[in-house]
C-alpha cells in the first residue's frame, strides 16, 4: 500500500530518503521533505481527524496553516506532547508519532458520531435553550458532559521540557510572506540596499511557486527561479531568511511579531537550540504578501473526507508527489482549479468532470483543461457526497436559468476537488489596523488605505496573475525602500510566460435540488458549522455579523474562519437581505495562527521569571540556614531557625536575644535615595508630612508621606548628611515607587527646585546591630565616631569608618531597643557584616530574620506601612498625627486630609488588642466585633493587622485597626474566628517600654 | 507596544522603556489648602478621558528618566507631537487641521 | 488594478425570506425538539429591531450586560416597561462580549462585599428567571497567594467574608493543589504558592448568554433595545435637567436617562457637561486552542498577574492586565498579554505548550478607588452606571438590579448607596485595590 | 574609541562566556559617580576629571583611565579608574562648590559585564530591544535601557564590544539570561 497515491517522480521530497512515522499507531513510509498530510496521501490516508460538535469523520482539506479537519497531536518525549497540530504543517522525520483527536474508541469507528444522528437537535445556540431543568443538573450532569464532548486534543500533562528564545530585530523591511510578490518585494528591497527580513510561515521558501509546475519566469521554472532568487537574497548579509517563521501580530507603529519554529521538524534536536523564537521586529516598512486562500464550496455533505480545495490537490502533487485520488471530481466557480485538472491528468490521475457553476466556463484555463481532454460541465453543481470514511462518489446537478437544480447523475470519485474562487488574505492588514474595502467586481474585502508603513503585495492585495504578482511585489519592495532610502532602485520586472490569473469565484450556499431539512453544508468544518445555522440564527434576531458569529461560533475555530467567513458573510448577507459590505465582516485578531505560550513566555522562566535580588549577606543567611520570604524582587531572611527548631521557637529566641543582649539584621533591601543640592531641605519639607528645615547636619528624622489624597504611601527615616545632602531610606517594597514620585513632584510641579535624586538602594550594604549591647559589640571596630549617647545620640547619624571601611552609621532603632544601622559599601558589605557578627556572637547574639524584626517593631507599637496601613489610612487613623507638620502650609497630601470623611468619627485607628487568654495568638486579618455572637452581615468594628506571641510580655498581644479605637481603650470586644469567639481587650499600641528609654540608653 | 519618541534623548524607544503617568497640564494648586472640596476633587480625581487627541504625560523611566508630554490620539493610539516639560501644550485643534492634511 | 479577474459569477442563491412575526417561544428541551421537527423554522426572534419611537419614560445608554439588565428589572420588578436601551453597535458588544466571565463576592469592603454578594445570590437562579442558559458554572474560584504579605490580605477577607456571611474559605498551597491539580506548588517556584483563597460558589458564565437573555427578557416586557443607534448629545432643559438624547438615529426625549457606557461613560457624560472621576484603558484577555477539559476551576494571581479559566468549549480563557496608557482602541500590547502567559507558565508549566489562538481587547472604565459609580448625577434626571472597571461582569444582575430601582424611584437602592460620584469629594473612597491589590 | 578601556575584565574572574564568536567578562571594580547639574555643572566636573563631558544625548566621552556617559539632560555617569574614591570625590566636589550639583558616590551600586565578539550584538538582542545597526547604535553611543527586566546601561565601545552595567543584584539576572542565550551559539 504504501506510497500508492505517490507519483513516479516530482516534487520537492527526497525519494532517496524514506521516513518512517506512525498515525494512530499505525506505520506509514513517507519522504524527506513530506508534511505529515502529504505523506498520508500519498498513503491513502484521507480520514484524519473528527469535528468538534458532531464529530463527523473528516479529512485533509488544505496544504496549509489553514486547515481546519486535520489536526493532530504529536507525540514525543514526557513533557513533549503537543496537540492540535496542523497536518500539513507538520514536517515529518524519523519515528514521528501523530495521533487523531476528539474521537473514542477510534478514528474510524468514533462513539461520539451519535451527536451526528442528534444534529437536529445541536443546531447553533441550542445550548442556550435547554439544559436549565433541573438547575442542579448544569453543574453536575449537563455541563461536564458538555465539557467532555467539547474541546478538540489533549492538553499536555507534564512540564515543558523545552526551551524558547527572544530575539529583538530591527529592518527597514519585512516582507511576510515568500511567494512570488514576497520574494520580488524582498529582491527590490534588497537590491535598494535595504536591510530586510524576509519570512514565510512554510518550511520552504516559494510560496505558490513551489507547486507552479508550468509557469516560466525569466526562461526558469516557477520554481528554480525562486531558488535563485533565495540564493541571492541569502548572499546579501543585509537580508535575514526565516522559514518556519509566520508573521502572527502586527501591533502599532510597525512592530511585528513573528514565530520562528527551530527544532519542531528534526528528529533530534540539539539541546541547546531553542523549539522555538519570539521574533519581536520593529521595521521601518512592512510588505504584506501573505497571499491568497481558496473559498471551499457550501454544498451539502462537503465535508467528507477526500473532498479537499482544487489548488491543495495541486499542491500536494506537485510539490509533494502525493495524488488526492486516482479518480477525481473537480467542483469549482473558478478558473484555478482547472489548473489542478490539468496538471493531475499530466500525472495519471483521471478526472472524471470538471463541474462549473458558471453556465460557459471559457478562457485559457478552461482551454487547457479541454484540450487535455478533460470533460467541463458549465452550470453543473454538485448537490451532494456519499461514502462514510471516504467519498465514493459525487453527485451531480445542472443549474437552471431560474436558479433551480435537476438531477444529472453521479460520479464516481475518490476525492472531490472544489474551488469557490480566492479570498485574499487581509489578516495582517486588517490587524494593522487598516479598513478592507469590499470590492464588487472582485467579490472580496481588499485592503484599504495604509494606516501604518505597510503595503500589500500579490494576491493578499487582490492581484492575480503570475506577471501581475511578480510587478506588483516589485512595485511594493521598491516602494518600501524608497521610504527608507532615496537610493532605491527597482530591478526588471522579470518575463513571465504561463501563470494567467483565473477569473471567477463564488460565496455562499450553492443551489441543490434536495430537502434542505435533510441536508447539510457546511461553512465552518472545524465547528460544525452549516449554512443552516446562520439562517437560524438570522431567524432568531441575531442580525450583526458579530452576532452571528457568536451564535453559530462560525470562525471561532482554530482556523480563525480563514476558509469559512466569506461564505458565513455571504449566507447571512442573503438572509438579512443587504449586501455584503453592510452587513460588515468579524474582527481579524491575533495571532495569525495559534502560537505556542512558551513563544510569548519566550525566557522568563524559574529564576529568570523576575529578576531576584539577593543582599550582599545572602549567601551568609543561606549557610546560618535562614528561611527567606519574598518582597518584591528582593529575597529577605525571615528567621533563623537552629536544628530542631520551629520557627514559633526561633522567632521567640531571637526576639528575646534582641531584648536581652543583641541583635544582627540585614537590612540591606531597605530603599534609600541620596537627595543632594541647595533646595533638598526645601524638597523633603514638601514631600514629607513632618517638617524638614530644620534637622540638623548629623541628625535623623522619621517621616511619612502621603499620596496627594492624604493616604500613607511610605515612611522611612531621613538623615542630614550635609546641608545639601539627605540620605532618605524608604520601605523594601515601596523603593521604585517612592523615587519615582518625588521624580515626579520635582520634575512637573517644582522644577525650580535645585535638587537632584540618586537612588544608592545598591550602594549600600546595611547591618542593623540592635540589642543593649548593640554598642559594645560595634564599638572596637569603629573608628573616628564618638559612639557615647552625648555625642551620638539617638536618631543621629555620622560618617567615620568600620573595619576600615567608609561608613554611614545610623544611630536609630526599629525594635524599641539601642541600635545602629551601619551604611557601608556593597561590595564591603559582607566583610564588615562578618566582623560585626563575629562581635555579636561572642556578646551572645545572633542573626535575626524580618519576622523578629515584626514582632520587635510591634511590641513598640511601630506601623509598616502595608499591614497597618492599606492605602486607606491617614496619618491620623495610625496615631501619627505627631508626625504630621502643624504649622506647615503645604505638604504633598495636606489638603486631603480634611476632607469631611477624613475627619468624621467612626474612622478606624490603631490600637493594641490583648487577648483574655494570652495564649490565643488571633491571626492576623481576623475582623472584630462589638458583640460576642454577632448576626450576620454585621458590620466589623475593624481587624487585626499585626499579631505575634511577645517573648517579651510572655503573651500574646495584636495590633489592631479599630473604628474609633483610641475611645475604646479598655472595652471588651470580640473576634469571631474558625475555633470559636476570641475576648479581647482594647489597649495602647504600645507594648513595650512605652517611654522610650531604652532607646536613649 | 507603543514606539515612543522621547524629546530629551532624540530618540524613539519602545514602550517598556516608558511609564504612562496620566493626564498632563494638570498643575497641582499653588495653595491646596485654599481650595474647596469640590476643587480638590477636581484636581485630584476629574479626568479628560478624551476620545482622540489627548495630551499626556509619560517618562522614560528606563532611559533618560525624564518626563514630558505627548499629544496622542486615543483612538488611533498615533502620537501626534512630543514636547519638553514646561513646554507649552499645543493647539490640539491646530494639531487636528495638521493631522488631517 | 491588473490581473484582477473581471468577471464575477452572480451568487446563485434565492433571496431570503421577510422576517417573520416576532413571537416568543419558551426555550427548553421540548421546545427545541419540537423545533427540529420543523427544521427549526419556526423560531421566533429572540428580541425586535424596532425603530425608535419619539419618547420613553426611561432611556438607557449602553447595551451591554448592565444596560440590559437594568432594563430587564425595570420592567419586571418596578413595572417601567416604556423602556429604550440605545446601542451604538451591537447588544453585548462591549466589555461584556470580551470579558474573562469571572464571578465572584468575595470583596473586602461591605459595602462592595453587599454589592457583588447581591449578584452572586441573583446568578445562582439566573438561567431559569431569564429561561435562558447563561451556563453559570460554580466551579469555584481560587485566588493564590505567593508572599506572606498575600497570605494576610487575604486571610483578612476570607474573615471580613465569613462575618458577612459571604463564603470564602483559606486553603493550604497543597490543599489548593488538591482542588486545581495542574498548579504548580515547588517550592522552586519564582513566587512560590503560599497558600490560597477559595469562593466554591464562585465560578464562571456564558458572557454572550448573560447580554442575550436579558435582551431577551427586556425585549419581552416591551423594552426597545435599538442597536446601532449612537448617542451623539443629552439636551438638558432650562432647569437643567435631561430632556432627552440625540442619536444617530434622531431624537429621543426622556425625563431620565441612565448612562451605562463602560469605557465610553467620560464622553456620554460629557455630552451633558458633568466630568468624571474615570480613566478608559485597553484590557486584554485571550483564549488557546481548545482541549478536552483540564483545568477545573478558576485560578487568578494577582501578586504574578494572571489568570485562567477553561471554557465550556474547551479553550483556556486567561486575562491580562491593562495596558498603561488610556486608549478606545480594543487592542494593546504584545507585552501586556506574554506578561500573562509567563506567570500562566509559570504556575501550569504543562500549558507552555499550549497555543494561543485569539487575543483581544475591552475598553474599561477606571476610577479612582476601582469601585463603580451607580446612582444620580448632579444634573437632574441624569444617572450614571460606570466604573466597574476590569471586573464588572460579575455584578451584572446585581448591578442591573439596583439601578434599576435608583432610576424606577429617583433613589438609590440601599446596596448602592454608598457608591456614589460625592465619595471622591468627601474621602470615603472604597478602596478594594489599596486594600488588596484585587482588581478582578 | 581606544581599544584599552576604562573597562577591563577582571583577572581575578573566569570569562562567564568565552566561545569562538562571544565573550562575556565581568569588568574589575571602579568607581563610579552619578552626577546630576546643569552645563556649568557638567563643565566643572569635567575638568576636575580630565574629559570633557558630553552634552549630545546618549553620547560619550572616554579615555583609557575615564569614561563619561550622558544618561540624561542632567545626569552624567563618571566611571573612573582610580585607588582613592574619596579623594576624587573631594576633587569632584572642590570644583564644584559653586555650582548647583548633585555628586553621588554610587561605584558599588553597579557591576558591569564586558561583551565582546562578532555575536555579542546578537546576543544582546536577545533581551534588549535596540537597533544595534552601526547607523542606529555607533560606536560611542550609551543609553539606559531593558535587559529583559532588569534595567542597565549600554555602552558600544567598539564595533564588536559593549558594556553592561547593572545594579549588583540584577547582575545574576542579566548573567543568566546571556548564558541562556549563548547556548545556542555552541549548536551545531
Ligand atoms: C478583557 C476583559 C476581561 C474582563 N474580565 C472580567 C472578569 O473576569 N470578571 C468580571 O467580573 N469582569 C470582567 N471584565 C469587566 C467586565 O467586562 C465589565 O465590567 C462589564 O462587562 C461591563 O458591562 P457594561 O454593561 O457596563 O459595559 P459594556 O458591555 O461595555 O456595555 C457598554 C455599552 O455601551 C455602549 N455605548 C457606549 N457609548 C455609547 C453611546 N454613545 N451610544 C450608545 N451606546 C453606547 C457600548 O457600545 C457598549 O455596548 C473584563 C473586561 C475585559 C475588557
Ligand atoms: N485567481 C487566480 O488566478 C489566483 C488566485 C490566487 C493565487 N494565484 C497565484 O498565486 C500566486 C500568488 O502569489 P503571492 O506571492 O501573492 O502568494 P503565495 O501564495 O505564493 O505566497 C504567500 C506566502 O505567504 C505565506 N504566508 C501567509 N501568511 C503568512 C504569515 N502570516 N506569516 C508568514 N508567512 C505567511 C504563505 O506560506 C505563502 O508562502 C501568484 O502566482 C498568483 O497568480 C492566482
Ligand atoms: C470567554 C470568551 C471565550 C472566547 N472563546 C473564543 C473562541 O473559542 N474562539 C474565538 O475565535 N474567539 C473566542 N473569543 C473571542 C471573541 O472571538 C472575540 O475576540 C471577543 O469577543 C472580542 O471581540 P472582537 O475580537 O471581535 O473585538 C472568546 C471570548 C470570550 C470573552
Ligand atoms: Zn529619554
Amino acid at each position: 500500500m504504501t506510497h500508492e497515491f505517490r507519483t513516479s517522480a516530482g516534487g520537492r521530497i527526497d525519494r532517496s530518503s524514506p521516513v518512517e512515522f506512525t498515525f494512530d499507531g499505525k506505520s506509514y513510509q513517507g519522504f524527506a521533505g513530506d508534511t505529515l498530510a502529504s505523506a498520508l496521501l500519498a498513503n491513502g490516508v484521507h480520514l484524519v481527524g473528527r469535528s468538534y460538535k458532531y464529530h463527523r469523520p473528516r479529512g485533509i482539506v488544505t496544504a496549509g496553516s489553514e486547515e481546519p479537519n486535520a489536526l493532530v497531536g504529536i507525540a514525543r518525549e514526557k513533557g513533549q506532547n503537543t496537540p492540535n497540530l496542523r497536518a500539513p504543517q507538520v514536517e515529518i522525520y524519523q519515528g514521528l508519532n501523530a495521533e487523531s483527536q476528539n474521537r473514542f474508541p477510534s478514528l474510524s469507528f468514533d462513539i461520539g458520531a451519535v451527536n451526528d444522528l442528534l444534529s437536529p437537535l445541536f443546531v447553533a445556540g441550542f445550548y442556550y435553550k435547554t439544559f436549565m431543568w433541573p438547575r442542579s443538573f448544569w453543574q453536575r450532569v449537563y455541563e461536564p458532559f458538555i465539557r467532555s464532548a467539547a474541546g478538540l486534543g489533549k492538553a499536555p500533562t507534564d512540564p515543558d521540557k523545552d526551551r524558547y528564545a527572544n530575539y529583538y530585530a530591527h529592518c527597514d523591511v519585512l516582507v511576510i510572506g515568500s511567494g512570488p510578490a514576497g520574494l520580488a518585494a524582498a529582491n527590490a528591497a534588497a537590491q535598494s540596499g535595504a536591510r530586510v527580513i524576509l519570512c514565510d510561515e512554510q518550511a520552504e521558501l516559494g510560496g505558490s511557486l513551489l507547486h507552479d509546475a508550468t509557469s516560466m519566469i525569466d526562461g526558469k521554472s516557477a520554481a528554480d527561479w525562486a531558488s535563485e532568487t533565495i540564493k541571492a537574497l541569502s548572499e546579501n548579509d543585509r537580508v535575514t531568511l526565516l522559514p518556519r517563521t509566520t508573521g502572527f501580530g502586527y501591533y502599532a507603529q510597525n512592530f511585528v511579531a513573528l514565530a520562528e519554529r527551530v527544532t519542531d521538524h528534526l528528529a533530534n534536536p540539539d539541546q541547546s537550540l531553542p523549539r522555538e523564537r519570539l521574533w519581536q521586529v520593529r521595521a521601518k516598512e512592512v510588505v504584506i504578501a501573505t497571499g491568497a486562500i481558496e473559498r471551499p464550496l457550501v454544498f451539502p455533505e462537503n465535508d467528507r473526507p477526500g473532498v479537499m480545495m482544487a489548488e491543495a490537490g495541486r499542491i500536494y502533487l506537485n510539490r509533494y508527489g502525493a495524488m488526492a485520488g486516482k479518480r477525481v471530481v473537480i467542483a469549482t466557480a473558478c478558473d484555478t482549479a482547472y489548473r489542478t485538472a490539468v496538471d493531475l491528468k499530466a500525472a495519471g490521475v483521471d478526472v472524471a468532470v470538471i463541474a462549473d457553476l458558471r453556465p460557459e466556463p471559457v478562457g485559457v484555463h478552461v482551454d487547457a483543461a479541454r484540450s487535455a481532454g478533460i470533460r467541463v460541465e458549465g452550470a453543473c453543481v454538485v448537490t451532494g457526497t456519499k461514502g462514510r470514511l471516504r467519498v465514493k462518489s459525487a453527485r451531480l446537478g445542472r443549474i437552471r436559468p431560474d436558479g433551480s437544480v435537476t438531477v444529472m447523475g453521479e460520479e464516481a470519485c475518490d476525492s472531490l476537488l472544489m474551488s469557490g474562487g480566492w479570498t485574499p488574505n487581509v489578516s495582517l492588514y486588517s490587524q494593522s489596523r487598516g479598513k478592507v474595502v469590499w470590492d464588487e467586481e472582485a467579490g472580496a474585502y481588499l485592503p484599504g488605505p495604509s494606516v501604518q508603513h505597510e503595503r500589500s503585495a500579490g494576491s493578499c492585495h487582490g492581484v492575480y496573475g503570475l506577471h501581475a504578482v511578480l510587478e506588483d511585489g516589485y512595485r511594493a519592495g521598491e516602494s518600501a525602500a524608497r521610504a527608507v532610502s532615496s537610493a532605491a532602485k527597482r530591478p526588471e520586472t522579470p518575463s513571465v510566460s504561463g501563470g494567467e490569473a483565473g477569473a471567477g469565484g463564488t460565496l455562499g450556499a450553492l443551489p441543490h435540488d434536495r430537502d434542505p431539512s435533510r441536508v447539510r453544508a457546511f461553512i465552518d468544518f472545524q465547528n460544525d458549522v452549516t449554512a443552516k445555522d446562520v439562517k437560524l440564527a438570522v431567524r432568531e434576531g441575531f442580525h450583526s455579523i458579530e452576532h452571528i458569529k457568536r451564535y453559530t461560533t462560525t470562525g471561532m475555530a482554530t482556523d480563525q474562519g480563514r476558509l469559512s467567513n466569506m461564505n458565513a458573510l455571504s449566507v447571512a448577507s442573503k438572509s438579512l437581505e443587504k449586501p455584503i459590505p453592510q452587513v460588515g465582516l468579524t474582527t481579524f485578531r491575533q495571532p495569525y495562527t495559534p502560537v505556542t505560550f512558551g513563544t510569548f513566555a519566550t525566557t522568563a522562566r524559574g529564576e529568570a521569571f523576575d529578576p531576584v535580588r539577593r543582599t550582599p549577606m545572602h549567601d551568609w543567611a543561606v549557610e546560618k540556614g535562614a528561611e527567606f520570604e519574598d518582597v518584591s524582587l528582593w529575597k529577605r531572611a525571615w528567621y533563623f531557625p537552629r536544628p530542631g527548631e520551629s520557627m514559633h521557637e526561633a522567632v521567640a529566641r531571637e526576639c528575646a536575644t534582641v531584648r536581652e543582649s543583641v541583635g544582627i539584621f540585614d537590612a540591606s533591601t531597605l530603599g534609600k535615595i541620596e537627595v543632594v543640592g541647595p533646595d533638598a531641605a526645601e524638597f523633603l519639607n514638601r514631600v514629607y508630612t513632618n517638617p524638614f528645615l530644620k534637622l540638623g547636619v548629623g541628625r535623623l528624622r522619621y517621616g511619612i508621606m502621603l499620596s496627594e489624597a492624604g493616604f500613607i504611601m511610605d515612611d522611612g527615616v531621613v538623615g542630614r548628611i550635609a546641608e545639601d545632602r539627605f540620605h532618605v531610606t524608604t520601605t523594601t517594597g515601596g523603593a521604585p515607587r517612592v523615587l519615582a514620585h518625588l521624580e515626579d513632584y520635582l520634575q512637573t510641579e517644582w522644577p525650580d527646585l535645585n535638587v537632584w535624586l540618586t537612588s544608592t538602594t545598591e550602594q549600600w550594604a546595611v547591618i542593623a546591630v540592635q540589642g543593649p549591647r548593640a554598642r559594645d559589640v560595634i564599638a572596637p571596630l569603629v573608628e573616628g565616631i564618638d559612639l557615647s549617647t552625648e555625642s551620638m545620640p539617638h536618631m543621629s547619624v555620622r560618617e567615620g569608618r568600620i573595619c576600615g571601611v567608609p561608613t554611614r552609621l545610623f544611630r536609630m532603632s526599629f525594635t524599641g531597643e539601642a541600635g545602629y544601622e551601619i551604611n557601608v559599601p556593597a561590595s564591603r558589605g559582607r566583610e564588615v557584616w562578618d566582623a560585626v557578627w563575629k562581635n555579636v556572637e561572642a556578646a551572645g547574639g545572633a542573626p535575626y530574620g524580618t519576622e523578629t524584626m515584626h514582632v520587635l517593631r510591634a511590641e513598640k507599637g511601630y506601623i509598616i506601612v502595608g499591614q497597618e496601613t492599606d492605602g486607606t489610612v491617614v496619618p491620623n487613623d495610625v496615631g501619627m498625627d505627631w508626625a504630621v507638620g502643624k504649622k506647615k502650609a503645604d505638604f504633598i497630601g495636606i489638603r486631603s486630609l480634611t476632607r469631611p470623611d477624613i475627619v468624621a468619627a467612626g474612622r478606624k485607628q490603631l490600637v493594641g488588642v490583648l487577648t483574655k487568654d494570652p495564649k490565643v495568638i488571633l491571626e492576623e486579618g481576623a475582623q472584630i466585633t462589638a458583640e460576642a455572637s454577632p448576626a450576620l452581615k454585621t458590620p466589623a468594628l475593624g481587624h487585626v493587622t499585626s499579631s505575634y506571641y511577645s517573648s517579651a510580655l510572655g503573651r500574646s498581644m495584636a495590633l489592631a485597626m479599630i473604628a474609633d479605637g483610641r475611645d475604646r481603650i479598655g472595652d471588651t470586644i470580640y473576634v469571631p474566628t474558625a475555633e470559636g469567639v476570641v475576648v479581647v481587650e482594647i489597649v495602647s499600641p504600645v507594648f513595650y517600654d512605652a517611654e522610650g528609654g531604652k532607646l536613649v540608653a | 507596544m507603543l514606539l515612543i519618541s522621547c524629546p530629551y534623548c532624540g530618540v524613539e524607544r519602545p514602550e517598556i522603556e516608558f511609564r504612562h503617568a496620566g493626564e498632563a497640564h494638570i498643575a497641582r494648586p499653588a495653595e491646596p489648602s485654599k481650595l474647596t472640596d469640590e476643587e480638590w476633587a477636581e484636581y485630584l480625581y476629574m479626568r479628560t478621558n478624551p476620545k482622540g487627541l489627548m495630551a499626556e504625560r509619560w517618562r522614560h523611566t528606563h532611559g533618560c528618566g525624564r518626563f514630558f508630554n505627548a499629544i496622542r490620539d486615543t483612538v488611533s493610539d498615533k502620537f501626534v507631537t512630543v514636547y519638553k516639560m514646561g513646554e507649552a501644550k499645543p493647539d490640539l485643534d491646530q494639531l487636528l487641521v495638521e493631522a488631517a492634511q | 488594478m491588473p490581473g484582477v479577474p473581471k468577471r464575477r459569477l452572480d451568487l446563485w442563491l434565492r433571496p431570503g425570506k421577510k422576517g417573520r412575526q416576532r413571537q416568543m417561544s419558551r426555550f427548553n428541551f421540548w421546545e427545541l425538539a419540537k423545533n427540529a421537527l420543523s427544521a427549526h423554522e419556526n423560531w421566533g426572534r429572540q428580541w425586535r429591531a424596532p425603530e425608535p419611537k419619539g419618547e420613553y419614560d426611561v432611556v438607557i445608554i449602553g447595551a451591554g450586560g448592565h444596560g440590559l439588565a437594568t432594563a430587564y428589572y425595570l420592567a419586571k420588578e418596578h413595572g417601567v416597561t416604556n423602556v429604550a436601551v440605545l446601542e451604538k453597535g451591537w447588544l453585548g458588544g462591549g466589555n461584556t462580549g470580551r470579558n474573562t466571565t469571572i464571578v465572584r463576592s468575595n470583596y473586602l469592603w461591605e459595602e462592595s462585599e453587599g454589592l457583588y454578594d447581591h449578584a452572586m445570590d441573583l446568578w445562582q437562579n439566573l438561567s431559569q428567571e431569564l429561561n435562558y442558559n447563561v451556563m453559570y458554572s460554580a466551579r469555584g474560584v481560587m485566588m493564590l497567594a505567593h508572599t506572606i504579605h498575600d497570605v494576610q490580605v487575604f486571610k483578612r477577607h476570607v474573615y471580613a467574608n465569613r462575618l458577612a456571611g459571604v463564603q470564602n474559605e483559606w486553603l493550604t498551597a497543597e490543599e489548593a493543589k488538591e482542588y486545581c491539580p495542574p498548579l504548580n506548588i515547588s517550592k522552586n517556584m519564582r513566587y512560590p504558592v503560599l497558600g490560597a483563597a477559595l469562593q466554591r460558589k464562585a465560578g464562571v458564565a456564558r458572557h454572550d448568554a448573560v447580554a442575550w437573555g436579558y435582551a431577551r427578557g427586556a425585549d419581552k416586557y416591551g423594552v426597545d433595545i435599538i442597536q446601532n443607534c449612537a448617542v451623539t448629545g443629552i439636551r438638558r432643559g432650562a432647569d437643567g435637567a435631561v430632556e432627552g438624547v440625540e442619536t444617530s438615529r434622531g431624537f429621543i426625549r426622556a425625563k431620565k436617562i441612565g448612562v451605562v457606557a463602560a469605557g465610553h461613560t467620560t464622553t456620554v457624560m460629557d455630552m451633558a457637561g458633568v466630568r468624571m472621576p474615570l480613566e478608559s484603558y485597553p484590557l486584554q484577555a485571550l483564549v488557546s486552542e481548545p482541549v478536552k477539559p483540564c483545568f477545573p476551576c478558576v485560578v487568578m494571581s494577582n501578586t504574578i498577574h494572571a489568570y485562567m479559566s477553561q471554557s465550556d468549549k474547551g479553550e483556556l480563557v486567561i486575562g491580562a492586565g491593562t495596558d498603561q496608557y488610556i486608549s478606545y482602541s480594543q487592542t494593546g500590547g504584545l507585552q501586556i498579554p506574554a506578561h500573562t502567559i509567563e506567570a500562566i507558565c509559570e504556575l501550569f508549566p504543562m500549558f507552555r505548550r499550549m497555543r494561543m489562538l485569539r487575543n483581544w481587547g475591552g475598553t474599561v472604565d477606571v476610577t479612582p478607588d476601582r469601585s463603580p459609580i451607580i446612582g444620580k448625577t448632579p444634573v437632574p434626571g441624569l444617572f450614571v452606571n460606570c466604573g466597574w472597571g476590569t471586573g464588572g461582569f460579575k455584578a451584572t444582575p446585581g448591578s442591573g438590579h439596583v439601578f434599576a430601582h435608583t432610576l424606577a424611584k429617583g433613589e438609590p437602592h440601599p446596596i448602592n448607596a454608598p457608591f456614589t460620584l460625592d465619595r471622591y469629594r468627601t474621602g470615603r473612597l472604597i478602596d478594594e485595590a489599596a486594600a488588596a491589590a484585587v482588581a478582578h | 574609541m581606544p581599544e584599552k578601556s576604562v573597562y577591563s575584565a577582571n583577572a581575578d574572574l573566569a570569562p562567564i562566556i568565552a566561545t569562538s564568536r562571544v565573550r562575556v567578562a565581568e569588568a574589575a571594580p571602579l568607581i563610579r559617580f552619578s552626577l546630576r547639574g546643569g552645563e556649568a555643572a557638567a563643565s566643572h566636573a569635567g575638568t576636575a576629571v580630565g574629559v570633557s563631558l558630553p552634552l549630545e544625548p546618549l553620547t560619550s566621552i572616554a579615555t583609557d583611565k575615564v569614561a563619561a556617559f550622558w544618561l540624561g539632560p542632567d545626569e552624567w555617569n563618571l566611571v573612573i579608574q582610580d585607588d582613592d574614591a574619596r579623594a576624587m570625590f573631594e576633587r569632584v566636589e572642590t570644583a564644584l562648590a559653586d555650582t548647583p550639583h548633585s555628586l553621588v558616590d554610587v561605584s558599588d551600586r553597579n557591576r558591569a559585564l564586558i561583551i565582546s565578539g562578532r555575536k555579542a550584538a546578537w546576543l544582546l538582542n536577545s533581551q534588549v530591544f535596540l537597533d544595534f545597526d552601526e547607523a542606529s547604535f555607533p560606536v560611542g553611543m550609551v543609553t539606559r535601557t531593558l535587559f529583559g527586566k532588569a534595567e542597565i546601561m549600554l555602552w558600544r565601545q567598539a564595533e564588536d564590544t559593549f558594556v553592561i552595567e547593572a545594579w549588583r543584584s540584577f547582575m545574576p539576572y542579566v548573567i543568566e539570561l546571556l548564558q541562556e542565550a549563548s547556548r545556542e551559539l555552541e549548536a551545531a
